[in-house]
């Protein structure tokens, strides 16, 4: 039922609104509004009521393993939450002086400074709102760059055929034109096609390491000496970081900007699908375009700096500074985890990801580089699945659900048939992945035995397998009052019930 | 060990079975010459003890204030139950819903909330987010300069948010997009739709018009809208979503309605905690639906026949599309829509009339209060919603230091945005301010500038 | 599965622990613990996901319609939660000098004077901290009056068999005989067994008004004449004050004390079975004898009056002072509430439970007392059901929960057979008492038509129908860890894993 | 109308299908004359921002300080997941688990609760808790009482907590239940069993043995259960749980072991809260559990024959046997219960076993610190966990003022309770205190006492 559904015209919380006051006056006729907007009209109870039981609709890190693949789905500590929701941090409006905002300020140059030691990189900027601004915000560096250099020829970036969506689109939202380049059957980049798409109108390669195949790319120090060398710069997308955190630094394997997905490998809540948070960072010959807002101190205070003091910065790309609220959080995690702790969150990745992936093989699935260590994640294929019963990555997926896992990625990466990206993350025990493995050994039994009942997955969700192909046709993307209520019971204006308001 | 739930027999047993004789092994691949040398920069860890008290202390640190600063981010009740719901872990650490099955929760969740913003923008459709509000506003030039049949320019009143115009300038000149600036009338405060008469000729993909506009002035919605659409140039409604309880919404402005409206969702229940996180609302008439980006949740049934929720049209999105997609995004700010939809249950239609009729009370009331004070004068003539411009008889930042120091955030100087306003500065008194208040405003002014 | 079952010898939570500290220096060895007691050893992402998986097998208010007769289930306002739980309010020791306190005793003071107005009674003293502690000071007040006038041989308590089991429990702890008395076929108190009761034995009189039964006892004024010219005092069991919060003041009514549950009027949350909180008011000749401490406001300072300043003091009853931290909700409460929303408290449960008797009478339930307007709460009896079907009260019960409604209370009070004592309170919308209606109407045709359906009732719960006396006979009250594990894999003390550990 | 959802037009539908005309009509019953005349002193109603405002500022009139002060309460670290889980509505807002089937959520974790606190404790089983330490001592002396044949008499030391002290005499007076008090060794501070010796006639249901005592101090507790059992009389432990993570057991106390243990249960993840709600715990050897008082979960199978679990053994009470039931006791603290079990499972054995270790260790540095303070001592000799008396060169009121100036609360002043010890001050150190904590509250001691 849509909250809609519990709305009553005149129903109303006189807590959570401000007394009643005189008509409002200065204000144009003409330039009022004529009708009320369609808020929902309930109690506050039945608010709470639906969207609790909402919630509990959902499926989450709190409440099942998500072994979704390069989203790095890992416990989100609480603590993180409270003390980023603390009533003074949350009462700061963005523009009221630094000086009432040096504990916060603290916090975000401290967690500059930490990320640029992880990435061995020069500079660090907090603002980017998301992993696709992040990557907005590092190519346009990158074309501000040879801009500056009046080297204008160059049109391309290069990315990789098993790079998330975002590379290419974002690319073309700066301006350039997509260059794919493939996959050699080990996973790694074919180095013959990469040194094919160099040239002088190269402006730099996106990269993903270790890829969206699980991998590590072992030619990595190659590919930016033959990138660098024709006069490109390298483009690192950290979606995968949690793989190598504390191990390798992507300034040390020659990138010139990365972004770093706080909400991945820092362990920002995922909210359902955001709100992100993507950090960049920086080689020193990109310093002077860095996007603006950026932290300093100096004589023990923290300020903030902005285009006066980095005149080629490729300007703002948020209103204020960024998701603050989210960079306290990972602030928080990164305190909590300390050095140490950075080192053990690659290490245990890759433990979960490399014992997942040999108990999987031992159950009778088939990994798409079986020659290769996983880094944090890995892809099993179902192609041989499907060709025998019919039974596709998807379904297995959707029966997952049915026995109260989340689906890995499925689908992605493009290149590799059925596959499933699979992705502990570090925070799992062992035994939750040895239930897994179980639920995955059963439905693989269940394809072979009853595949239809892993096509007509799932059957203990809330609802079954949902109609895709209806909800793009028949596009329904909001309620229409008039489906379900008549035409005089829609809400009104100051239709305020005549008993003893308040 | 932090969040690591390994056991020593387990990490035995999980070797073993994966037949390496170490951690370490499992990095085998990474050639060892890329290897870090460590992390010198990154303190030790902490416990959860030792950190709670380092951040209660330095909140505290930053104290709190009575604060008369809006420009584009308001300080407005929000109700105990909007975030102690969203906080829950299934809304909180949930993916986005992209098993379906699996996220009816967000997902009919989203789907109220485009209802919601539909109807509150007077729109067809809405999406399930943007990043914030000025990020949505480039979204929305560079969606309008898509469906444009000839024109790469975006006609943008100075009126608009400086920082807007800023950031759209940022995300959409790698595009070869041209952004031009409307001069404003300096005695209403408002762009007069006679300075669009220089423009005959001349053609443009959209006209951003802004409503209330940065001043807090009411700008001239219909005529500047019916001007758009007489030059075939698309009118994108820069709104208040708090100020769409009582003011006309883009839909309805004008002969047709604007094409698309966006905004700041902050007012909508989303603390004010430095800047962020936010988000952006973006809606649109139905014609222009496929060149919407982001998240859009669409209504269909499950194989049972019964009602339920999915992501829609994502043919237009880049893990599907990649380098056709409409926009490169793929996160809205989910968590922060949760809360805003559970704001508007809350207050309903009613209550957020009166958060809004009563933000306007106030801060015409503090207007009135504050010219009583030598030297302070109102900027404009045009009509308010809930913010104003003041001139000072002096420098603005001499009275904002002064006032913190009595506890109270003036307001926004207006000196380096727009220097020909002299010594202006931007005020905003929304529902949470008493009369008290206005008044500890007026007389701590008056001190600190009779009394410098 | 049991916490304990996802325990693992030497798994830690690092971020919960302070660092090792050198061994316990001091103590003598024999009195040292040789084995560590059985806390589970779960990671922090497995306590948060088992409890909050936990947390949705129950039904509660926020995700329930809660008709449960006397409980008084009502919308927990999400602010009281929150204002009391703001940190300085957390962190203040109770045994703080007032002078740091000076904000919480405000309010506690303004909390004493507002029930004392409500109560119509001469002082409040807020330290009890459930209903039957209330009681229990209550009577013991009592007992203490009658003994300061040495008048000491009243030795009974009188209490209509309608009452509350607490009613005569406590009267037994304060050393009474307990006198139960009749209730009349119209659910009054018989007066002729209240004459017949009452003498120079007598101490007292427990009455609940509105009582158990759901009508208010219509005799009251002279049932507390013929008490008090006994030289009786009398007991008002405030249970029920919400059905006439407002409306009528128990010392108008002739009471001489009386206890608020303040988990049922004033809203403050059930919590799965407390904590409770039940302010007792007193009538001006048992001031001398309140519980201490009780706050007082003097030049401009609160502070608590103790033995001191009371020392006819029936004492101390709890180790601080009270449930603070329930006040403190209750008093958020009822500033939100004001004099106004206290009246329509009782106007709207009354109205909730008039029309939900009209309408189940309607769907052809039978009323306990169908000549009476029922109080806040009021009784259908399925004793013809039964009879007729073989489906009990009991049975009726578990098949709502089947429907997604918590079931009202049943076999209470025992005086009527197969009873539902039903309260919808007055923060339910009419669709809610409708959509309920509608549930028992099919149930009833149920019984009808499918009685093993009903009798068989509940399906849809995470668990079945339990076996209560089972649980009763094989007394399985903690679970023992060898029954699914091995010695050797009991924790140990100081069982730290070997690798780097923080 | 707070939290009242009818509209108008329900109002009229539901009078009408009563056939009352009004609402007033559905209070006709009750005699007019009783009627109120209104409610003169409650203030008209607030609105949730305003109440929250309020709130706000009374919370900071109260400030926050650096605290040393023990006796009963203790600051321990809560860890952020604890409140945020007990506070989700499905525990929060749920009502006492008669309802089995309805509530397994709440059942499993009390059962999970008992079988830990049967295990602190060194017991067969747990009760799913009381109202605070000091009630449930209160019960624990009643059921002594009963399940002893002859006597009414208990046996309470002198360095039980005073107001536990008060409290039990308040709770057992009416039953004509005597309580006799034991001196206290003013050179060890505790019990001596030789003490005992002048009772060798007399007869007592009970000894109460506090582990530590109110003075911090540990007693013999082997000799003094043994004692309590030679003469028939059952052995009540009031212990500290925290304490128990590295103490022995009220269950492996002497030959046999205590046979009920009580105590309060706030260390255990509940906030100090200017003293409640808490919650008191209570265990008992296997053949006193039909004598305990208080809501006990069981064990039980579903007609599927799948686990579930259950109140049980409800024949001890007052719903089922009114004024023949074990106690008049309905609620348990249940919410505080549930925030104890995730406090547990969060700590585990290791980490309870550190926040004892680090609180003892802390203390006695403390204590070493503060006795370089020139008049400052250590009263008592014997072993200490967490808690000491120190006494002091002046009135201990002037010190406390002093140091709260100073932003510390230096203790609690004993002068009252135990005149005989002089300007005595019973101190805490909880792991919560670093050692710049201790040199602080150090320095500014010498400062207050050096320069009064």
């Amino acid at each position: 039922m849509l909250i809609f559904e519990h709305s009553r015209p005149g129903r109303r919380n006189y807590s959570q609104s401000p007394g009643a006051t005189a008509d409002v006056t200065g204000i144009p006729p003409d330039l009022m509004r004529k009708t009320p907007p369609m808020l929902p009209e309930v109690s506050e109870m039945d608010a709470v009521r639906h969207y609790t039981r909402l919630s509990q609709k959902n499926f989450s890190i709190d409440t099942q393993f998500y072994p979704l693949g390069s989203c790095t789905m890992k416990y989100n500590p609480r603590a993180c939450n409270s003390l980023a929701m603390l009533p003074q941090f949350l009462a700061r409006h963005p523009r009221a002086p630094e000086s009432t905002g040096q504990g916060f300020l603290a916090c975000m140059y401290e967690l500059q400074e930490i990320l640029k030691d992880v990435t061995g990189m020069a500079g660090v900027c907090l603002t980017p709102m998301a992993g696709a601004q992040g990557e907005l915000i590092g190519i346009a560096m990158i074309r501000a760059y040879h801009e500056s250099r009046g080297d204008s020829a160059r049109t391309e970036i290069i990315v990789p055929d098993a790079a998330h969506g975002t590379n290419p689109a974002t690319a073309v939202m700066c301006g350039y034109k997509v260059v794919e380049i493939a996959t050699d059957k080990e996973g790694d980049v074919d180095m013959d096609a990469l040194k094919a798409a160099v040239g002088p109108q190269t402006a730099g390669l996106m990269l993903t390491n270790p890829s969206t195949l699980g991998v590590f790319e072992k030619n990595v120090a190659e590919m930016s000496k033959i990138v660098h060398q024709a006069g490109g710069l390298l483009y690192y997308d950290g979606a995968n970081l949690n793989a190598i955190l504390g191990k390798v630094k992507p300034g040390d394997m020659g990138f010139d900007v990365i972004h770093i997905n706080l909400h991945k490998t820092f362990s920002t809540p995922h909210g359902g699908g955001g709100p992100g948070s993507a950090p960049v960072g920086v080689a020193p010959r990109l310093l002077p375009f860095m996007p603006v807002p950026v932290v300093a101190y100096e004589d023990e205070k923290y300020r903030w700096l902005t285009e006066k003091e980095i005149p080629q910065s490729i300007g703002r790309l948020s209103a204020h500074m960024g998701n603050a609220g989210v960079l306290l959080r990972a602030y928080v995690y990164v305190r909590l985890l300390g050095a140490e702790g950075m080192h053990r969150v690659a290490e245990f990745a890759a433990l979960n990801a490399n014992y997942l992936m040999v108990e999987l093989r031992k159950a009778g699935f088939e990994l798409a580089y079986p020659t290769r260590r996983a880094s944090h994640e890995f892809i099993v294929t179902l192609k041989d699945l499907k060709e025998k019963t019919g039974v596709t990555a998807m379904n297995v997926a959707k029966r997952l659900l049915d026995k109260g896992f989340h689906a890995p990625t499925t689908y992605f990466p493009l290149l590799v048939p059925e596959c499933l990206l699979i992705e502990p993350a570090e925070t799992e025990s062992k035994e939750t992945l040895d239930a897994f493995v179980a639920a995955m050994k059963e439905i693989l039994e269940e394809a072979l035995t009853q595949p239809d009942l892993v096509k007509s997955a799932p059957h203990n969700t809330p609802v079954r397998r949902l109609d895709d192909v209806k909800a793009a046709r028949e596009l329904d993307l909001a309620w229409k009052q008039s489906l379900t209520r008549t035409a005089t019971e829609s809400p009104t204006l100051n239709a305020i019930p005549t008993v003893t308001p308040s | 060990m932090p969040f690591i739930p390994h056991t020593e027999e387990d990490i035995q047993t999980m070797l073993a079975s994966i037949g390496a004789s170490s951690i370490d092994d499992l990095f085998d691949e990474i050639p060892s010459e890329l290897k870090s040398d460590g992390l010198k920069r990154v303190p030790a860890g902490l416990n959860e003890m030792e950190i709670s008290r380092l951040m209660l202390e330095r909140a505290e640190t930053d104290g709190r204030y009575l604060s008369f600063i809006g420009a584009g981010a308001y300080e407005h009740h929000i109700p105990a139950a909007v975030w102690q719901i969203a906080t829950r872990g299934e809304f909180y650490s949930s993916y986005t819903p992209y098993q379906a099955e699996a996220s009816q929760g967000t997902l009919q969740l989203l789907y109220e909330y485009q209802t919601i913003m539909a109807s509150l923008t007077g729109m067809d459709v809405s999406n399930a987010s943007m990043y914030d509000g000025a990020s949505a506003l480039a979204e929305a030039a560079l969606m309008a300069v898509r469906s444009h049949k000839s024109s790469r320019r975006i006609l943008i009143p100075s009126t608009v948010h400086p920082v807007y115009r800023s950031v759209v300038r940022a995300i959409v000149r790698n595009q070869g997009i041209e952004v031009v600036e409307l001069p404003y009338c300096k005695q209403s405060g408002r762009t007069l739709v006679e300075a669009l008469h220089g423009f005959g000729k001349e053609e443009f993909a959209a006209l951003v018009i802004p409503q209330p506009n940065f001043f807090g002035v009411l700008e001239e919605v219909d005529a500047l809208t019916d001007w758009a659409h007489g030059k075939n140039a698309l009118a994108i409604g820069v709104v208040n979503p708090t100020a769409l309880a009582i003011l006309t919404p883009p839909g309805e402005w004008g002969e047709k309605g604007a094409d698309v409206a966006v905004g700041e969702g902050q007012p909508l229940g989303i603390p004010l905690s430095s800047g962020g996180p936010y988000f952006g609302f973006m809606a649109c008439k139905q014609a222009l639906v496929r060149q919407m980006p982001g998240r859009i949740i669409g209504r269909t049934t499950d194989q049972d026949g019964k009602d339920g929720f999915v992501l829609t049209l994502q043919a237009r999105e880049q893990h599907i599309r990649r380098s056709k997609a409409t926009s490169n995004i793929c996160t809205n700010q989910g968590l922060m829509v949760t809360a805003a939809t559970i704001y508007m249950a809350l207050t309903g239609p009613e209550g957020l009339r009166r958060i809004a009729g009563r933000s306007h009370a106030n801060t015409l009331a503090l207007l009135e209060k504050l010219e009583t004070v030598k030297g302070v004068k109102k900027v404009f003539s045009g009509p308010l919603f809930h913010e104003a411009v003041i001139s000072l008889p002096g420098p603005v930042e001499d009275v904002m230091r002064g006032l913190k120091a009595r506890g109270i955030l003036a307001g926004l100087n207006l000196e380096e945005y727009y220097p020909e306003l002299g010594h202006a500065m931007l005020i905003c008194a929304t529902e949470t301010k008493t009369s008290g208040d206005l008044d500890n405003y007026t007389k701590q002014l008056r001190d600190v500038i009779e009394n410098p």
